[in-house]
Formats: C-alpha cells, structure tokens, sequence
C-alpha cells in the first residue's frame, strides 16, 4: 500500500483534509480557498459544505458553478446523493434541461429571482445568472467551484451575495480567458483579469488556505509524473494504488503492430506513455497522428480489453474512452476518422476537457509538429489538463523531435514587470520535465505511420 | 584547452577583430537557436554588426541617436551621483536597504578611464577590485558594500572571456551575495510598457547573473545556483522624470536558455568547424552564407544582418517572409510558388499527404475568398 | 484553422506584387472633419513633443516645433499651440453633438499621444496645457477599446481592410503598406519596400539624421540661448531646426492623409455597425466631457469596482465587433466559415410537432461538408439571414466529412418560419448587442454599490463560530443524512 | 523637465579670418566629395554601402557648412564680445587656489561636480569639470618634483583597504589621514556632512537671492535620499532637513569614523609619501576555470 507522508493510508488523509474544510465552516471562517489538484473530489467536498450548511447550520447556502453543464451535473449529484433532501437550481427562463434532471422529485426549478426559496436551502446555478439576480436575499455562504476558471472581475458581481465563501478550484488547470486589451491592469497581481482565488488571496493574505492531498482519479503511477511537472507546491498522492486500476488485453496479438506494444506497455501497469511518430513539421492538423490514435482505439476492442477498476472487471465501452487536443480543426479531423461504432468516444479540446474524466485517454500532444513553440502551445495549464483526465491509462501521441525543439527554444514571451509568473517558462519546464521522465522510464514508443 | 581554442577561435575571424559583445552582445547567443550562424558570429567573438558591414558591405545602420545616449548617460550619472544617492533612496522606500546597510563602492570613480595610459589596464583593475569586493563578501564580511556601481565581472565563453559590467550589484547585509541590477533609461509605463525593452533589459540582466554565477564558481563555491539565484532588479525611469523605478523580476527562462547556450558552446564550436572547409574564416561572405540562418519576424529586434537574410529568404520564397504563421502552415509545401501551385492545382500534383491536407485547405480558402471578393 | 484567407490573400499579394483587399465593407468610419495629428518626439525624451504636423483631412498641415524640447518653457509654446487647436475641435464637435477623431500615423505615434496625455492632464502650473492633457485622454482611454472611431491609427485601418505581401510586423511601417497598396508602376515593390522603410514614419527621427544634422543646429541654438545671443540669431537657429524637422515630418503627415484618401476611394459599402458605432462614440464623448466638467479624476491605477467596469465594456465591445464582422462583411462570414464557428449546410426533414394548444416543437437536422466544425452539443446558434430564429443543437453526428447537426427551435419558429428540406441556409453566433452594456453597468452598478470585502481594503471580517462544536465524526454525520 | 543645458562649455574663441578658412577647408572637402559621389556612380560594382556612403559624406559636409555660415554671420554683425565664460569671471585667482578654499567649506573629500556645483551655487564661479583630470595629473607632478614648495596639495582620497588612491574623490594634502580615508560608509556619511555645510552656508549668503535660490534648490536634491526629510509634502524646511540628516549621521556617523581611525593608524606607518598618494591597486591573475553549469 502506498502509504504518503505520516504513513497513513490515502483514504484517511483524504477524509481528515474534507474533515478540516468542513471544521472551517464551524469557525464561521469568512473566506476559504481550497486548492485541489485533477480529481481530488473537489465536487465531492462541495457537495458535503452545501449539505452541511444547510442541514447542520439551517443556513441558506448559493453555489456558483463557470457553466450551464456543471450546474447540471452538480445537481444531479446532490439530489441523487441525498435523495430527501430538496435542492434548487436556479436558471433561466427558456433554458431546455437535460431529461436525466427531470427525473429527480428532490430537485426544484427556479426561473426567476423571486421565487428563491426561504429559510435552510441550497440554491446552484452559473456565476452569471447569479450575477443578473434582481434584489437577492443575503446567503450565508457561497460556495465557488472551479473557481480558478473565473476572473475576478465577475467574482466581484456575486461576492456581494453572501456573507462567507468557499473558492474550490484546480491552480494548475487553464487560466480565465480574458480577449480584450489589459494594458491598464496587466501590473496589478489582484487585477480584474486574474483568477479570483490568486486575487482574493493577493488582496487579503491573511485568508484560509488548504489543499486537498489526495487524487481520487489518478494513479500512483501517474501522480509521480504530473505532480512534479504541474504542482512543484502542492504535494498530493493517488487513493488506489497501481493495483486497484487495470487495463487487460484477453486477446493475444497475432502480428508485431507497433502501436499494441503501447497497449501492451499499459496492460503491463504503465498508466502514462507516448507514441512516437518520425519527425515532421505538420503545422496544426496531422492526419497520420489521427490516424494513429483511431487504430489504436480499433485494436483495444480488437483484443477485446476490459477494465478493472477497484475490484469491478467491465468490458471497455466507447464511453470510457476520451481524446483531447489543443486545437478544434484537430478534433475535427479525428472525429471525421472515427468509425459510426465508436461515436461515443468523447473527442474534445483542453478547455472543454475542464471537470471531466474518462478511463481511458488519448492525447494529441500540443507540440507534435510545429515548427516553434509559442505561449499559448507550451501553456502548463493546458498540458495539465490534458494529462489528468484519466483514472486508468493515457496515450500521448505525438511527432519525435519534441524535446529537442524544447531543448532549442528562445524564451520569446512576454514579460511584465513586476509580475513573477513567467508561464512560458513554467510551460516550458513542466513540458521537458514531463518527456524526460517518460524517455527515462522508457515510456516512449516510436511507431511507424503504417501501422 | 584555453591557448588552442584562442587559436581556432582566431582561424575563424580572419581578419575581423574580436568584438568585446557586453552584455547585449553576449545574450544574443542564446536568442535564435536554430540560427547556426547568429550563433557561430557571437562564439567566434564578431557582433552582428560589425558582419553586416565589414562582411556583407551594408551600409551601417544599427546606431543610437545621441539624444537618447544622452538621456541614458545622464540617467546613468544621475543613479550613481553623490555616492548613489538616488539608489540608497529607491531601495531603502522599497524596504530592501535599511539606514545602516548604506555601504557604497563606485568603481569607475577609483580608476575611471581618463587617469590611466590603456584600456586594458583599467579594465583588469576594475576586475581585480570587484574581485575583492566580491571575495569579501562571500566570506561574509559586515564591511562588505551593500551597493557596487558599474563592477566588472568575467564570463567565459568556450574560454574566451568577455567582460560584462552589470550596471549595479545589490545586497543587504542579510543577503548571501549579490544580485545584478540593470538601469535602463526606457519609460516605466506598467503595463503599456515597451515588452520588447522589457524582454531586452530581462535577458540583460540574465547576463549579469549568468556572469555572477560564473566568478562565484571560479571562487570554489559549489552550488551557485543557490548562492546566485535567477532574479535581477530593473531599475526603470519614470516618464519625463530623471527619478528611478524599481521593478524586481524572476529571470528562470532567460538565465535558463543562456546557460544552456553556454553549455552547447564548445560541441557547437566543432560542429561549426567541420561545416567548414578547412582553413576558412567567417570574414568572406561566402563561408558566411554557406552558414545556415533560421530568418524569423523578431529577428529585427536585435540583429544587423536581419535585412540581409531577408533578401535571401524572399530570393528562394522562403514562406517566412510573410510571417511566422505562415512559415509553419506551409512547412509542407516549403515555398510560397510550391504554395501558390498547390492552391490552384496547376503544377505537379501533391506528392505526400500533408501536401494533399495543405492543398485542399488552401484551395477552399482560396474559392471563399474570391467568392467573398 | 484561424487565418487561412489572410494567408491566401497575403500569398497573392505577394505574387501578384500589390496589396489585395480583404474586406467586403469599409469598416471604420471616416469623420469629414477628423483631425490628422503627427508628433515627433525627441530620441529618448520620451514625454517631448520635437516638432508636430496638424491639420484637418484634406487640409494642407500646420507646422510647429521647439529647438529643444527639454526646455519646459518651450516645449509648453507648443503644448499650448496644439491644445488651442484640439480644444477648439473638440468643442465644435460638442457643440454639434458629434464625437472627434484623431488620425495618427501608426502605434507609436498613438503610443506618444497616450504617454503626453497620462502626465499633462495632472499638470499644475499650467491650465491651458492641463486641459490639452484631458481632451487628448479622451482618445487614447477609448484606443485600447475594439470598435472604437475615437483615434485611428493609419497602419491599423489599412490593415483592416488590405493583406500586404510582407510580414505582420513589418505593417506596422505606414510608408511600406502604402507601397504595397499602390506600387510604382514598373519598379521592383520589395526593392522600393526596402527603400521606405529607411524614411522614418512613426514618431522618432532616424538616428543617423540626428546624429548629423539635428544634433549639431540643436547643439547650436543651446549655445547661443546660454550665451544669451540677440533674439535674431537665436530666432535664425531655431528657423534652422524648424526647416530640418519639418521635412522629416511632412512626408508622414501626407502619407496619413493619402491614407485616408485611400480608404475613402475604395468606396465601399460601410459596414452595418458603423452606425451604431458612432452612436456610441457619441454617447462615450458627451459622458466623458460631462465628467470633465464636474471635474472628475481621470486615474492611472484603477479600484478594483472601476476596473470591473472598464473591463465589462472591453468584452463587450470586442465580442459585439466580432459578431458584427461576422454578420456583416462577407469574408469576415467566410473566415468564420473556414475556422467552424458559422455552420452551413443542406436542411434534412425539418419537423413541426404540436405539443399543446399554441405550443409547437420545431426541429431539424442541417448537413454540412465543413472539415473543421466548432459548434457542440447544448449551443445556441441563430440563423444568419434572420437573427429572429434561434436553435439550440441537440447532437451532432459525424461520418467521415459530412457532418449531421440535429437542432431544436428555441425561437422564432412561428415568426420566421422552419427552413424547409434541400434548403442551404447558415448558422452562427448572435447578432451584435449594441445596447447589452446599457443593461450590463445599470445591473453592475447595482450590484457594486457597496464593495463586497473581498474587493476592499477593509480587512478580513472576524470569524462567528456556529453555537456548538462540530459533531466528532462529521463525515458520518453528513452519510447519514442521505 | 528641467534641464541646465549640456555640461561641457564650448569656448567658441574664433575670430573672423579663422571662421573663413574653415569654410574654405569644407567646400574642398565637399568638392572631393562629390567627385568620389560621382565615381562611386559611375562604376556599376559598388556597392550600396558605397553609395550611402558617399551620400551621408556630402550631406555631413553641407550640414557644417551651412553651420559655419551662420557662424560667419553672426560674428560679423554682433560685436566681438570674449567668449570663453569661465575665464572672465574667474579670473583673478588660480583654480587650484579656488578649489582648495572651496574643499576646506565642505569640509570632506568630494567629487568634481560636487564641488563645482557648490561653487556655482555658493559664488556663481563656474569650474569647468573637465578641467580637474589636468589639475591632478600638474598636483602630482608638482609634488613628486618638489613637495615642499607649496603648502597645501590637491591629492586623491584613499581607499582604506588596500589604501588605492581614488581620483574622483580630491582632498587637500594637509588633513588629517582619516579625515583623507574612504571606508565602506564614508560616500554616504560625506554625503551627509556636505548636506549640512550647505544648511549651514544658506544664511551667510545674506542679501543675494539668486545664490539661495541656487543653493535651496541643492540642498533639496541632496536631501532626496536623506529618510525623513519630507520631500515634497508642501514647504520643505531647513530644520526638519537638518534634524533628519543629523539623525542618519548620527546612525552611521561613528562606526564609519572607528573604521577610518583604524585604517589611519595601518596608513600612518607607510612612508609620507605614500601616506599622502596611496599604494596602487595589485592586478589578481585569477586561476583558469571553465564554468560547469549546476543542476
């Protein structure tokens, strides 16, 4: 068993962490921010505050999620977690739901800001709706999710709704994206365009800071590549084991394909590893990686894999499977390759990928075949999310010839004074960090195009 | 190893004189890396400027008007006047200096240039005294100054020294040693601040850390990354004002990518060397030329012979010309003719499949775009 | 893939030797009464104004320059001499209703308006030139904002409408774009490219004319000033400067105007929004003068409710610009074509069911061959023919290059009618808002009246425990309440 | 901004007849010029630096020539008036005499534009800062010919380690070893002593306002650095500058005069000559290391 730090098992450090976030809203502290890394349970712990506040403490408790999406899903859960207990979501008016909340007796609809509910209650939807809300009762306290995804200029509009507040989010993942001009508060590190929680604590450095130390989703053997790389300053382990979570392949393989003996690599309990392909300069759409990336997916269910995930043996399902990229036109061009079979593989760019998970990952890595690599491809944050959606395995797929174009790269990006962040160089060393460390562990596969 | 490389390093001036680079020159090393020949000019000891017009015969160009050496030297003087007045009041309002920690050398003015007969003199004077401050303050000692002006430090290069004179040193008596400081004249604006003289003045800086790390190790400390870490100050100007700016500045990236240039140094000396015939040196045009360049949009930012590879990428249609995005959306058609073909079809038929990719995206372009004319 | 059609034209233009246009509509508006402004600044000096070239469109310039410019007495002539001509622009334009517009060659000559405004309007010992300091800040606040007419730069309108056979960074010099858009006839562009490029058109003279010749006549009339020569010689070797300056800015105060002329005669079709966006340039001028009357501080740092609200307007305005290009100009359409965000295809079994009494289901299915698609499940796109019909996308499904984008009607079902089958039509983002910021500052106002802590240097409110500790196991507690 | 004009004086001392050959030296250079122009056209090899060349040659030329022009006239029409500012109003005593007085005032070693600005402040004298490289290299020749034949010297103040004479910081021979000695400390306590000995002079101006003006206006930027002066807030007054000095010399004051005693005794048992001159800097052959990039 991997035991971390003060040799306690996972599961334990896990729960006293979630305990500790909880014991905060008992000192009645006023803002908290929790920092959580890829699948900490960081919905889960919210799930927990909301009920807590408004069972345990008969307070009126808000929770504002980035979108619609996670609104949903964050109901859903609630209400299938805690089936009497009545939960509202609150949207606007014309907004079609999805049927699988339609099915919930304990979760109430809300489509205008006067019929909000009195008394003990929790109330989820997006921080702009909430921000639109016409003479609001004062809440108790306002839970953030994913809240390093909103800029403070927006947090501003609802932190007027409550009394306390608690800011969940992952640092490492992608920063808020702001399109206009910020010349005029690019020096100010609690500025209108950063991350609420970067700002928040900025502004008040005496605020509640905890982490949570244990990643549900990833694996031991994954956490030791990504934490590193991504989170140099916030040190966490994986709850299961290498054991817990398995890939099987029962089929043998008849030829030499190249591309099985990535799968076999994983089978064999690698949960990260890289498919090489010769070196090219392709600019943003490749077909040979996507090619590539398709057969591999067509030789998983050619062998007939099944996945065994603490404990349940299931066979593998198009759902388990996701592919990221960094670019829609390469999202595009997988999904044109996709066979009807396998529409329910969930093909998506980074930003998209924010929140969800799958068993299986396949990513087309950001600088396979560009000839420079600039901010926006070397962004850490980008790599990071890309890397931490899988709870059993992932694939990167890319050109050769990535670190030696790291190796032969002039920081071009631009500096700002004052400011100490230099997310090119941060981008630039996580990407390198990552691809020694799977070249030393013998991790990187080269495959030839034709098969 | 030292006398020999001189020797090599000589071989390929030819006739050019060794350029003593400062720290502008000498961060240019680590700028373009895929341009072999920025890169070979500035191992060898020639700067940029001097090829284009010695080499290449282009009328100089690369010059600063003298209103704006003016302002630079009197900003200079300003910051160290009066036993550097204006930088004890900067540092101690940005609480890094106390009243006591007010300890100052100025090196120019115990061997300023007039009073002696060479150059070269003053110079290893200047070094040797800032060796000793430096000796001094490693060994700790409280009468170690807090604020040395204009030092002279060492910076071997494939064991050619260049001598870098970071505008200011800077420590309180807590500090372990010192961090360079770099005083530029530009306006400090905050945001609207010029990013190419922030990326300049930062990889500056870089130089005096890199400089700093290096005579710290020619001093037996063992880990100078830790005794030298990758920060500098830029000391900016506020806008129609001689007063200072003091803007602290994390440099890992540049620190990083200079080290890494001066690591490379000596395998890139021999690859340079067996890319050319025997007994050639840099000085004739041709052996210049033969030298692969990387022509990139920046690259008007810092070298002279910018225009020159230009010229020779729009004579071979090299897709650069029309930008950055452009060079690497076409990287499989290779030229801007090859391009034009494949857009319209004529021409030889696409020979791989990313030319295949390339052709039709650019033939659908280009039917939107007369549709949309 | 973003920039396909510029790297087209660019790639033609190139070719073909002569810059191509890249815009179907004019999209920015040209004032008949805008002023040309062309300063240049001493080398170094960034806060100077050396020598200025003023004058309306059309108009032949005003010349006006100091021997020196670090002479504060001097320079403040000449502060005074331009404000009384900004100031009496912009009054006029008050008095009309209308807003002014200020023409300038390329970003640093902006970059120097913008530097001169932020220190002259805080200016103490001098009114004329403190008000000179505001109005310019009229426009270089509104520069950074996307759609703004308030200052224009020639470079940058050119570029909207024109792809030149040279790289982004080398647009930036006025003298090359013109040559690009209207080569000599017989003569090598790139040469005569090469050639401009040597003739300074921003806002700094070339440092090898300072260094010989301007330096020397300055270095001349500060010798003379020192030695208090009669006020001849010292008028003669300020004539001196004067004559040298104003060749070097002649020629940039006529290649902004020849720019505008430019833009005038391509004679397009002004863009739809152009209307709406001079209403609100209108509407940005009178609030900003009414503010200066009441005497408001136009600060450089910004609190953070001020930012909040600036940078609510910057999104606005860039994402209502967008849109509008997108519904508007014909190649801003088929660029949002190309990079996915407009879908286009064939209609496939468009379904009425009746739901209820009144209440009908719209649906659809829209084929498409695009090969990059950026629209996803749960969007809402409306039709770019009539921005009435909405249609949220229930599912998309895609087999090889054609794609199947199954809709649902959210709007406009009975007042713009359900496409019918075989039909092309496109879908996209919304039309532009122009009247969304009204609604987003009255609602932000409202909710910013009272900074929340969070966003105010009041310290951190102190901690209320709840009555009663916290249960021994909480986590057990909380399961039990499933 | 303010600005006081560039810093070196040019004594344009040329009459007429000078002016006219000068002229005459240009046009042949610009006839050359040209004919070089000329070749430079004619022969298709050149190159295009030749021809920018040849280009900036000639408009070089005619930039001086026009200059020389307007000098012609000027000359011509304005009465001869004696240029060369400084020695007019200089005149009657020696800049060595001036500079030795002026040092006694501060009180403390000093740099050349100190001292020059305090003049022109103090006595409206204008000493030429150029002019001081010459006057020391004439001290010390003069006092290794014959050190006895003038009383007092202008020497360099010494460093007091390794005592390295520091050019750019004079003192008059006769002080006191310490008082000669520049420890860690001594810029910024010498800086303070000279802020005081200008508080003090304000008051002995008496009735010209232009001189306290001038001085005021010294006093408050050397004050700038001084913590507790209280710049800027309003009316800066004298007393609140001289306490706020007096407390930071006050700090630093002592250990830095321990420190220069101390030096002063190891001075005092080297022979008067070097007592006087310093021991110039040894130059440090530093060992040959290539520098191993860590980590």
């Amino acid at each position: 068993m991997s035991a971390a730090g003060n040799g306690k098992i996972p599961e334990l450090i896990a729960n006293e962490a979630v305990t500790a976030v909880l014991k905060t809203q008992w000192d009645g502290e006023p803002a908290v921010r929790l920092d959580s890394p890829p699948g900490a349970g960081k919905t889960w712990v919210v799930e927990r505050l909301a009920v807590q506040s408004m069972e345990l403490h008969r307070e009126q408790c808000m929770i504002s999620t980035q979108t619609n999406e996670q609104a949903f899903d964050l109901a859903r859960r609630l209400a299938s977690g805690f089936p009497n207990r009545t939960f509202h979501l609150f949207v606007r008016k014309g907004l079609l739901l999805p049927d699988v909340l339609n099915g919930l007796p304990n979760l109430a609809t809300i489509r205008s800001g006067n019929d909000l509910p009195v008394g003990p209650s929790v109330v989820i939807s997006n921080a702009a709706k909430w921000s639109w809300i016409q003479n609001p009762p004062l809440f108790d306290l306002q839970i953030v999710d994913e809240a390093f995804q909103l800029p403070d200029y927006r947090f501003q509009q609802i932190a007027g709704l409550a009394r306390r507040f608690v800011l969940v989010g992952d640092p490492g993942q992608i920063p808020p994206v702001v399109t206009c001009e910020i010349e005029r508060w690019k020096c100010d590190r609690a500025g209108p365009h950063v991350a609420c929680p970067k700002a928040l604590t900025e502004r008040h450095p005496g605020v509640r800071r905890l982490a949570l130390p244990v990643s549900r989703r990833l694996v031991e053997d994954t956490v030791r590549f990504v934490q590193p790389a991504f989170y140099p300053d916030l040190p966490f382990t994986a709850l299961s084991n290498n054991g817990g979570r398995r890939l099987r392949l029962t089929t043998p393989v008849s030829g030499r394909a190249s591309a099985d003996s990535a799968l076999d690599l994983v089978a064999k309990g690698a949960s990260l590893c890289m498919v090489e392909l010769p070196a090219k300069i392709t600019g943003e759409v490749d077909e040979e990686v996507a090619v590539t990336i398709v057969r591999m997916i067509e030789r998983l269910f050619a062998r007939r894999a099944t996945m065994v995930e603490d404990g349940l043996t299931r066979n593998l399902d198009p759902s388990m499977i996701g592919i990221v990229c960094a670019h829609v036109s390469q999202v595009n061009a997988i999904r044109e390759r996709l066979p009807a079979n396998l529409s329910d593989v969930f093909v998506e760019t980074s930003d998209r990928f924010q929140g969800l998970e799958r068993q299986l990952m396949f990513v087309h890595h950001p600088l396979s075949g560009r000839a420079d690599a600039s901010t926006f491809h070397l962004a850490a944050g980008r790599l990071c999310v890309m890397m931490s959606r899988h709870r059993v395995a992932c694939w990167l797929v890319g050109r050769t010839g990535i670190s030696d174009r790291l190796l032969r790269h002039a920081p071009s990006g631009d500096r700002t004074l004052g400011i100490e962040e230099d997310s090119e160089f941060e981008g630039w060393r996580a990407h390198l960090s990552i691809l020694r460390k799977l070249a030393d562990e013998r991790r990187i596969i080269s495959v030839q195009p034709g098969n | 190893m030292n006398s020999s490389v001189d020797g090599r390093l000589a071989r390929l001036r030819g006739s050019l004189p060794v350029d003593e680079p400062g720290a502008r020159g000498f961060e240019r090393v680590a700028r373009n890396p895929d341009c072999t020949r920025l890169r070979a000019l500035t191992i060898v000891g020639i700067d940029s400027a001097t090829a284009a017009v010695q080499v290449y015969g282009e009328p100089a160009r690369e010059g600063q008007s003298p209103f704006a050496i003016a302002i630079g030297n009197r900003f200079d003087r300003a910051m160290a006047e009066n036993g550097a007045a204006e930088l004890l009041e900067l540092y101690r309002t940005a609480g890094r200096l106390t009243t006591e920690e007010c300890k100052v050398v100025i090196v120019p003015d115990m061997v300023p240039i007039g009073s002696r007969r060479d150059l070269k003199h003053v110079m290893a004077v200047r070094q040797t005294i800032t060796q000793k401050l430096l000796e001094q303050k490693l060994r700790r000692d409280p009468k170690a100054p807090n604020i040395i002006v204009k030092p002279r430090v060492l910076v071997t290069l494939l064991g050619l020294d260049h001598g870098i004179e970071p505008d200011v040193l800077v420590a309180s008596d807590s500090d372990a040693f010192y961090r360079p400081v770099e005083i530029k004249s530009y306006p400090d604006r905050a945001g609207k601040t010029e990013s190419a003289d922030i990326r300049s003045a930062s990889r500056q800086a870089a130089v005096g850390v890199v400089a700093l790390r290096n005579i710290a190790c020619r001093m037996g400390v063992r880990d100078v990354a830790a005794l030298v870490p990758a920060l500098g100050d830029l000391v900016l100007r506020i806008p129609g004002a001689l007063k200072p700016t003091l803007r602290p500045m994390t440099l890992k990236g540049e620190v990083d990518s200079l080290e890494r240039a001066i690591q490379e140094a000596p395998s890139n000396l021999e690859e340079l060397e067996e890319m050319l015939p025997a007994g050639s040196a840099l000085d004739d045009p041709l052996v210049l030329e033969s030298i692969p360049n990387s022509y990139r949009s920046s690259c008007r930012e810092y070298c002279a012979l910018a225009q020159h590879c230009k010229q020779a990428a729009v004579a071979n249609g090299d897709p650069v010309v029309l930008g950055d995005v452009a060079r690497e959306t076409l990287a499989a058609a290779g030229s801007i003719s090859r391009a034009l073909d494949l857009a319209r079809g004529t021409g030889a038929p696409p020979r791989t499949p990313a030319e295949q990719a390339l052709a039709e995206q650019l033939r659908e372009a280009m039917n939107e775009y007369r549709e949309a004319v | 893939m973003a920039g396909e059609i510029d790297l087209v034209a660019r790639l033609l233009a190139f070719e073909s030797g002569k810059a191509l246009r890249v815009a179907s509509h004019l999209h920015v508006s040209l004032q008949p009464h805008a002023l040309v402004v062309c300063p240049l600044a001493m080398a170094g000096e960034d806060t100077t104004i050396h020598t200025v070239a003023i004058g309306h469109v059309g108009k032949p310039p005003e010349f006006r320059s100091v021997p020196d410019p670090r002479f504060r007495e001097d320079e403040y002539g000449l502060f005074t001499w331009l404000a009384d001509r900004i100031v009496a622009y912009f009054d006029g334009c008050r008095s009309r209703g209308d807003f002014p517009q200020i023409w300038v060659s390329s970003s640093p000559a902006a970059a120097l308006l913008d530097i001169l405004a932020d220190r002259l309007r805080y200016n103490r010992d001098d009114l004329v030139v403190k008000r000179f300091g505001e109005l310019l800040s009229y426009a270089t606040e509104r520069f950074p904002v996307a759609g703004q007419q308030a200052l224009m730069t020639a470079t940058g309108a050119l570029r909207q409408h024109f792809a030149t056979g040279q790289q982004e960074a080398e647009d930036e010099h006025l003298g090359t774009v013109l040559v690009w858009i209207e080569p000599p006839a017989g003569r090598n562009v790139l040469a005569e490219v090469a050639a401009t490029e040597l003739i300074p058109m921003g806002a700094k003279t070339d440092p090898t004319f300072d260094r010989q010749v301007l330096d020397p006549l300055v270095r001349d009339y500060n010798q003379a000033r020192r030695k208090n020569a009669d006020p001849k010689a010292l008028a003669r070797r300020a004539q001196a400067v004067h004559d040298v300056l104003v060749n070097v800015v002649r020629p940039v105060y006529e290649g902004t105007q020849r720019a505008i002329r430019i833009l005038g005669r391509l004679n397009l079709p002004p863009l739809p929004a152009l209307a709406a966006l001079d209403e609100r340039e209108r509407d940005e001028f009178q609030n900003f003068m009414q503010s200066r009357d009441a005497g408001f501080h136009l600060p450089l740092k910004d609190k953070p409710k001020p930012a909040a609200f600036k940078l609510a307007d910057r999104e606005d305005a860039m994402d209502n610009m967008e849109s509008a290009v997108l519904h508007e100009d014909r190649l801003g359409r088929a660029r949002a074509r190309l990079a996915g965000d407009v879908l286009r295809g064939t209609v496939r079994n468009p379904r009425k069911v009746h739901l209820g009494p009144w209440r009908f289901e719209y649906s659809l299915e829209v084929v498409s061959q695009q090969r990059v698609l950026r629209v996803r499940r749960r969007d809402e796109l409306s039709l770019l023919l009539d921005t009435r019909l909405k249609a949220v996308v229930t599912d998309i499904q895609r087999h090889g290059r054609t794609t199947t984008v199954s809709l649902r009607l959210s709007s406009g079902g009975r007042a713009v009618g359900l496409p019918h089958a075989g039909e092309v039509i496109e879908l996209g983002p919304g039309a532009p808002d122009w009247l969304g910021i009204i609604r987003t500052r009255v609602q932000m106002a409202e909710r910013l009246n009272n900074p929340p802590w969070t966003h105010s240097d009041s310290g951190i409110p102190s901690c209320k425990p709840q009555d009663g500790g916290a249960p021994r196991d909480l986590l057990g507690v909380l399961e039990g309440l499933r | 901004m303010e600005h006081r004009g560039s810093d070196t004086i040019l004594s344009v001392s040329t009459p007429v007849d000078k002016i006219r050959s000068k002229i005459s030296e240009v046009i042949r250079a610009k006839q050359d010029a040209l004919q070089k122009m000329e070749s430079v056209l004619s022969d298709a090899a050149a190159t295009p630096a030749a021809l920018d060349e040849a280009q900036s040659e000639v408009d070089h030329l005619t930039a001086q020539w026009s200059r020389l022009i307007h000098e012609l006239r000027v000359v011509q029409f304005e009465s001869p008036e004696r240029f060369g500012a400084h020695r007019n109003r200089a005149g009657q005593r020696p800049m060595r005499e001036q500079i030795l007085d002026l040092l006694d005032e501060l009180g403390v070693p000093s740099s050349p534009r100190v001292i020059s600005e305090y003049a022109f402040a103090c006595l409206g004298i204008e000493l030429p800062i150029a002019r001081f490289a010459s006057l020391r290299r004439d001290e010390e020749r003069g006092y290794s010919r014959d050190s006895s034949s003038k009383p007092a010297w202008v020497v360099p103040a010494l460093n007091s380690t390794g005592f390295a004479p520091i050019p750019r910081l004079v003192a008059i021979s006769v002080w006191p070893i310490e008082r000669r000695l520049i420890g860690p400390r001594t810029l910024r306590v010498n800086h303070l002593k000279i802020l005081l000995a200008l508080i003090g002079r304000v008051d002995t101006l008496g009735p010209d306002q232009e001189a306290t003006r001038r001085v005021l206006a010294l006093i408050f930027r050397f004050a700038r650095s001084v913590p507790g002066a209280g710049q800027g807030v309003g009316e800066p007054d004298l007393g609140r500058i001289r306490s706020a000095a007096e407390a930071e010399l006050q700090a630093i004051g002592p250990t830095d005069d321990i420190e220069r005693a101390q030096a002063a005794e190891r001075l005092a048992k080297l022979p008067p000559d070097r007592q006087v001159w310093g021991l110039p800097p040894m130059i440090k052959r530093e060992p040959q290391v290539d520098y191993k990039v860590s980590g």
